[in-house]
């Protein structure tokens, strides 16, 4: 059965896995590979094309793009890494305390999610950064605020389904502990679904991120992210276009590797069949 | 007319799909006469639903149908157009499954999925309304019902509701696929009582599949005994004594005795 | 249903209300005082005295308890204060700014919807492994293009290489066609995908295989029988998909400078025009409990089964 | 497959069927009639808020008592002359000047038109209201609510427009401008039609929209594709991005806007660095003046020794000596300082590196950069690291950066753009600085030259004193470190003259003339 569903869906996954892995070289050894220093500024051959030195061209400092998206790799992908790590932090515990406690702290901590699940994510962020001042640290943290509620929701359905099993509910009955109880029955249920959406919502918080750099309110640069490379590349959008098409497809391709990973594991542990006529 | 039976099944063959070997349906062949009522038993999980999806051309993926014909009224299924199929299914056959609390769609009213047969069977309204309520006269069936949405019914009202869509649609082949499966004891005597009437008023041929010998000997004229997606035994309802049968049909009759 | 609905009201308040004091202290508790940042743009000298009568003015030299209790009051009368950068009230600046927005986030909704159901059907129904893998393979590529690149390679092919539009806009519908493609794209892809999943789940159910058997029309069991089972789920997401696309809009309303909802929400997060963000995070919580509420209204309509299964649900799972 | 292509296709050719009949509404050019691109809205007559408005495009409408000239004096508009002694201001104001709305603009509509500044808390004019005769008809006298001698050289503030009483402001102000008020739409455009009974030379130009684009990118992009006809408000990005086929012009001002590193001279550890004189000194000397000069602002900046022009006020600028670029002597003054060279190419002293910050955020982000990144390799050559920070959001920079003295060097680009000579001075360098720059304010010496030129009651004196003040900023104590003088900067497409001039505000728009 497993061997089969692997065959349904060959492209679409091992196309995920082969995106991602490389992006993953890309993230740690890109600096030390990247042909130039990607701060380093060659100020008199500016907005240069594509050449032997500059594979991808130079941008409005005499910077090598090339480096620079290489270089820029770590940046992006941990950030997005943060940020996920972060969300997971504050939405795994709300939810399973949520679930587990139950009656009225259920009651109130869906309440506070409902509220916090109100505000667009965007808007979230702006007024974060109007708190700490624009930064990639300040974007982490405005997205993660944003989007730990509907994790959180999640969290909290998982851990009702774990609850109501009955190897659970007999453990629960033969007065396990609650930390006990976390660790050994519910966590190694609910960890893996967890980590299939949060391959999909990676994605997501890649292109989230990206999008406050590119307004100017993420990643500031110099800093290397793609994001922000675009926001340094837009003006000069009509002279150099291949500027702005660089980091955008790097970015697109990141994306679609954790969304075609995501989307395949979900594939591979779905087994519904539908009917046909 | 002896010559040629109503329904043929021959050499079906079931495999999942990418494994050849080991087939869920071994070579399986058997026909049925205008009005015969052949049942089909065997334990759970030998195949005995996997052949009426079959015989319905309904397999789901990864099932995939290896060879064999159905042959219906001298017309094989299997090689029809999707549109065809879909005329021959209805009218030309129809199936009742086990399971009757999911069978019905849980948002429409029961009248509204008594009356979308008009569609299949090409009445106008007000005909089938007053078909429909026959039918549900004869099932024993309340007319408020009709209003009502599935998760109002019992299983047995459900079930019933199943062979009123039967009696309308007057199915030349009737697969009833364990249509008693979950019921108790007394509601299972009105659907088998409401069966009876439907199949007499329809005439059609019957498959009846079950793993309870009890019901099929009720029921059926004709037996197939079925086993790891194999006919392992076949006979008429009187020759079924004890010591003369095959392995599979012996420990169907124990398991009778046991319960 | 009046029950339902009383009910909803009654568990909206404490939500709402918080929402609103989110909203409201996190705006009011963020650094930089407006008036002198004003001040500082108008250049001109002012003395200490001027700075905390300005101040006063605006009532920005009460307590914070106090602040969120009078805004409370008046927003009752609907006077949400006034913008500090432009001095107009804020229920006129929302006057001037929402109708885009909200022509915006409706159209891209309404197209999303179009196109998911494109998308959705086919990947769903198609018995061509091609087309299948070809629209999954699709969408998924729509879904992964930042809406940002996607909006500014729009921009450069019809408004710089082909001007067959002009980038200000001229106040003509065919302006937002741009825009709402970008924000819609993206949302039709993921919608496509959920709309797929929804109907895969739904033909695997046994009353789908009773509707085959009966000898029913494809067109029949998709329009009724899936329809009917799809639509629950499916009028959730388009709720909450209308919340992200008015949120969403800030970028694509940067890039194709209109002047909408988002651009008036980031200038005024630069501007400290408090009273400006305050009602717009009310605004936004309030959208997505209306938008929420509608969605459960209909699915209260929607699923006549649930209704009295689980009658507070309403069946929003 | 088929079925889905074919969607596609249609679905793409009934877009494009949509999209076609756009292509010929090219914009239709009219020669007088001038489309300006500006980043923001911030026009507003709102009568209640009267005291924030009467920003750039309505000044075309109402106009000022008084202009800056070539050298920043206040010139007379609606006011003839004046006189200032003893602390009253006598004012007669020009004849035969009309409203729009017809009435007469005489000494009882100035007085009238001044007194409406009262009703706004932010009255910057500081007059004393029951100070007001009308000493003839074309007459009055007031006094300075604070014995200023400067309430005329504040009157050259666009904010100080004299309305007419009459009327809505806010719905149809009334001035006495060469413009009319023809249709306002709300963040998105205004447009004047031309006043036919102005009461001096008529302008060229019939009709002005001012197009408000947010996005600096937007701007020039709107430029090139013939959509506005020029640029008010260009940053070095832009300036950096311009096409190289002359497709562009640039138009420019005399240098007016100063890029200045403003060191923190009170803070406290770890902010403490620059405290000492000599590192202020080696950061003035590391800086390539000349390099900057070159590649930012399309070559158009000049390298500058203090952070006020020298034509401005007639100032000169003799009494600063400014600063060479010298990495040695940057370097030797490190080395004294005691701040020593290590192996990975950072200085320490006492085992702590020479990291200063850098906050960059005046007047935000985008129209700096990309000179903080370039400042920060040339710090970096001479062992200096940088912790660079860029913050688009002037409300953190006050709060975070300014008002708490937690960075080491605050780049500033900004201008002195009033008559009042004190004016950047005082608010920027008084230790009771009203903007927040307590850490950046060198101190008593500085204080006491400024508090004398606002009090000082002559026009030369005050000068003097601002010298004074200026020297001792920029060289003495160096509480500011220049870097550039850059002028005020319009784009517009060839063929088109603008009388620019230093302060955005007063160029006169209804000049340009179309070749």
């Amino acid at each position: 059965m497993k061997l089969l569903s692997l065959r349904a869906t060959p492209l679409g996954l091992n196309t995920g896995v082969i995106l991602i892995g490389c992006l993953l070289l890309i993230a740690f050894f890109g600096e030390s590979l990247a042909p130039h220093d990607p701060n380093k500024m060659d100020l008199i051959r500016r907005l240069e094309g594509m050449s032997w030195t500059y594979p991808l061209g130079t941008d409005h400092l005499g910077r090598d793009v090339l480096s620079r998206l290489m270089s820029g790799t770590f940046l992006s992908l941990g950030a997005a890494v943060m940020t996920a790590i972060s969300i997971l932090f504050i939405a795994v515990p709300i939810g399973l305390i949520s679930a587990m406690v139950g009656g009225v702290v259920n009651h109130l901590l869906m309440r506070i999610t409902d509220i916090f699940l109100a505000f667009p994510m965007i808007i979230f962020s702006l007024v974060i950064i109007g708190f700490l001042g624009a930064s990639l640290n300040s974007a982490i943290i405005g997205v993660a605020l944003a989007w730990w509620p509907s994790l959180a929701r999640l969290v909290y359905t998982l851990t009702t389904d774990a609850l109501a099993k009955d190897f659970v509910l007999a453990s629960r009955q033969c007065g396990i502990g609650p930390v006990k109880l976390v660790i050994r029955h519910i966590l190694p249920q609910i960890l893996p679904p967890l980590f299939v959406v949060m391959s999909l919502e990676m994605a997501s918080i890649l292109l989230v991120l990206s999008s406050l750099s590119f307004l100017g309110i993420g990643a500031q640069p110099p800093e290397a992210e793609w994001g922000a490379m675009l926001n340094e590349a837009r003006p000069f959008f009509t002279e150099r276009p291949g500027l702005l098409l660089a980091p955008g497809l790097l970015i697109s391709l990141a994306v679609m590797g954790f969304n075609l990973l995501g989307e395949g594991i979900r594939h591979k542990l779905d087994n519904r069949s539908p009917f046909r006529w | 007319m002896v010559d040629t039976p109503l329904f043929k099944l021959n050499h079906l063959t079931i495999c999942q799909q990418g494994k050849d070997q080991n087939p869920i349906i071994d070579d399986v062949s058997f026909s049925l006469n205008q009005g015969q009522r052949l049942g089909l038993i065997g334990r759970s999980g030998c195949g005995k639903s996997v052949t009426s999806h079959a015989i319905m051309d309904i397999l789901r993926p990864p099932l995939v149908r290896k060879q064999g014909q159905a042959i219906l009224q001298g017309q094989d299924l299997f090689t029809l157009s999707a549109a065809e199929k879909r005329r021959i299914r209805g009218q030309g056959m129809f199936c009742i499954f086990q399971s009757p609390g999911s069978a019905l769609h849980p948002a429409l009213t029961i009248k509204q999925q008594m009356i979308e047969i008009a569609t299949v069977i090409e009445q106008d309204q007000t005909t089938i309304i007053n078909a429909v309520e026959y039918a549900f006269d004869r099932m024993q069936l309340p007319i408020r019902c009709l209003t009502q949405y599935p998760h109002h019914l019992s299983g047995g009202m459900k079930q019933r509701v199943l062979m009123a869509m039967a009696l309308l649609l007057k199915p030349t082949l009737l697969i009833a696929d364990e249509p008693t499966t979950g019921l108790d004891v007394l509601t299972e005597q009105d659907v088998l009582k409401a069966m009876e009437i439907m199949l007499e008023e329809t005439q059609s041929a019957c498959l009846f599949i079950s793993h309870d010998i009890r019901i099929v000997k009720r029921v059926c004229n004709d037996l197939l005994v079925m086993k790891d997606g194999k006919i392992v035994d076949r006979c008429t309802r009187d020759e079924l004594t004890y010591r003369e049968r095959a392995e599979t049909t012996r420990e169907i009759i124990d398991a009778m005795k046991v319960a | 249903m009046r029950n339902f609905i009383l009910q909803r009201m009654a568990t909206a308040i404490p939500t709402l209300l918080g929402m609103s004091m989110l909203g409201f202290f996190m705006v009011a508790l963020t650094p930089g005082d407006p008036v002198e940042m004003e001040l500082r743009r108008l250049g001109v000298i002012f003395t200490a005295d001027q700075i905390a009568a300005l101040r006063q003015e605006y009532g920005l030299d009460q307590p914070i308890f106090k602040r969120y209790i009078d805004w409370l009051i008046r927003l009752l009368h609907l006077d949400m204060g006034q913008s500090i950068a432009s001095g107009r009230s804020v229920l006129e600046e929302f006057k001037t700014h929402l109708p885009l927005t909200i022509t915006l986030a409706t159209l891209s909704l309404a197209f999303s919807i179009v196109l998911s159901a494109l998308f959705g059907i086919t990947a769903a129904l198609t018995r061509s492994q091609a087309l299948g893998n070809f629209v999954q393979f699709f969408s998924i590529f729509l879904v992964s293009i930042p809406s940002f690149w996607l909006a500014l390679l729009l921009l450069f092919i019809f408004a710089l290489s082909l001007q067959w539009i002009s980038l200000l806009g001229s106040g003509a519908w065919y302006d937002l066609v741009l825009p709402v493609l970008t924000l819609s794209l993206g949302s039709a892809a993921t919608m496509g995908r959920l709309m797929r999943d929804r109907i895969l789940a739904v033909m695997s159910e046994d009353y789908i295989r009773l509707a085959i058997v009966k000898g029913l029309s494809p067109t029949l069991i998709l329009r009724r029988h899936i329809m009917k089972s799809i639509l629950p789920p499916l009028v959730t997401n388009w709720a909450v998909t209308f919340g992200a696309l008015l949120g969403g809009s800030v970028i694509v309303e940067n890039i194709f400078n209109l002047p909408g909802l988002g651009q008036m929400a980031l200038q005024a997060v630069f501007e400290r025009d408090f009273a400006i963000l305050q009602a717009y995070l009310l605004f936004m919580g309030l959208i997505f409990f209306v938008s929420n509420f509608i969605a459960d209204l209909l699915n209260y309509w929607l699923t006549p089964h649930f209704r009295e299964q689980s009658g507070s649900q309403g069946g929003t799972e | 497959m088929s079925a889905f292509t074919r969607t596609l296709r249609a679905g793409s050719i009934a877009i494009a069927c949509c999209l076609l009949p756009l292509s010929s509404s090219a914009i239709a050019e009219e020669s007088t009639h001038l489309r300006i691109a500006v980043k923001k809205d911030r026009y507003s007559v709102d009568a209640k808020k009267f005291s924030f408005t009467t920003r750039r495009p309505s000044a075309q409408i109402v106009e000022t008592a008084v202009k800056p000239d070539a050298n920043f004096k206040p010139q007379g508009v609606l006011f003839k002359d004046w006189d200032y002694k003893n602390g009253v201001y006598s004012i007669n104001v020009r004849e035969s000047i009309k409203f729009h709305d017809g009435s007469d603009f005489n000494a009882k509509a100035a007085i009238a038109a001044l007194k409406l500044y009262d009703q706004g808390k932010s009255d910057f004019l500081q007059i004393d209201q029951t100070s007001f005769e009308q000493t003839g008809p074309y007459s009055f006298t007031f006094k300075s609510e604070i014995g200023s001698a400067l309430v005329i050289e504040n009157m050259t503030h666009r904010g100080a427009s004299l309305f007419s009483t009459a009327g809505d402001r806010s719905q149809n102000p009334i001035g006495t401008g060469p413009y009319l008020l023809e249709d306002y739409q709300p963040k998105q455009s205004i447009t004047l039609k031309q006043n036919d009974n102005y009461w001096g030379e008529k302008p060229a130009i019939e009709k002005i929209s001012y197009r408000f684009i947010a996005d600096d990118q937007v701007r020039l992009l709107a430029l090139k594709n013939n959509e506005v006809d020029v640029i008010a408000e260009v940053t070095p990005q832009m300036m950096l991005a311009l096409p190289k086929d002359g497709s562009i012009v640039v138009h420019q001002s005399r240098p007016i806007r100063y890029v200045a590193l403003l060191a923190n001279m009170h803070g406290k550890a770890p902010f403490d660095t620059m405290q000492d004189k000599r590192v202020r000194e080696a950061i003035a000397y590391a800086i390539n003046r000349p390099q900057l000069a070159e590649i930012l602002f399309d070559g158009r900046g000049e390298v500058a020794k203090g952070i006020l022009p020298n034509w401005m006020f007639d100032l000169g600028d003799d009494h600063v000596d400014g600063f060479a670029y010298d990495p040695d002597k940057a370097g030797a003054l490190l080395d004294e300082a005691g701040w020593v060279l290590g192996e990975n190419g950072t200085r320490t002293k006492d085992g702590r590196p020479l990291k200063l910050r850098l906050v960059a955020a005046y007047p935000n982000v985008s129209s700096v950069r990309p000179m903080p990144e370039l400042l920060e390799q040339m710090f970096r050559s001479i062992g200096i690291e940088i912790d660079l920070i860029q913050v688009d959001d002037s409300g953190v920079y006050d709060d975070t950066y300014l008002a708490t003295g937690e960075a080491d060097l605050y780049m500033e680009f900004a201008s002195n753009n009033n008559t009042d000579p004190t004016y950047l001075l005082y608010n920027l360098f008084h230790s009771k600085t009203p903007w927040g720059y307590q850490f950046t304010a060198p101190g008593k010496t500085v204080d006491a030259l400024l508090e004398k030129a606002r009090a000082a009651q002559s026009r030369e004196e005050i000068i003097d004193y601002v010298r004074k003040a200026h020297r001792s900023i920029v060289q003495d104590e160096l509480a500011a470190i220049p870097i550039l003088m850059v002028p005020n900067f319009n784009l517009s497409r060839p063929g088109m003259e603008i009388p620019m001039f230093e302060h955005a505000d007063w160029i006169d728009y209804g000049r340009v003339t179309v070749k």
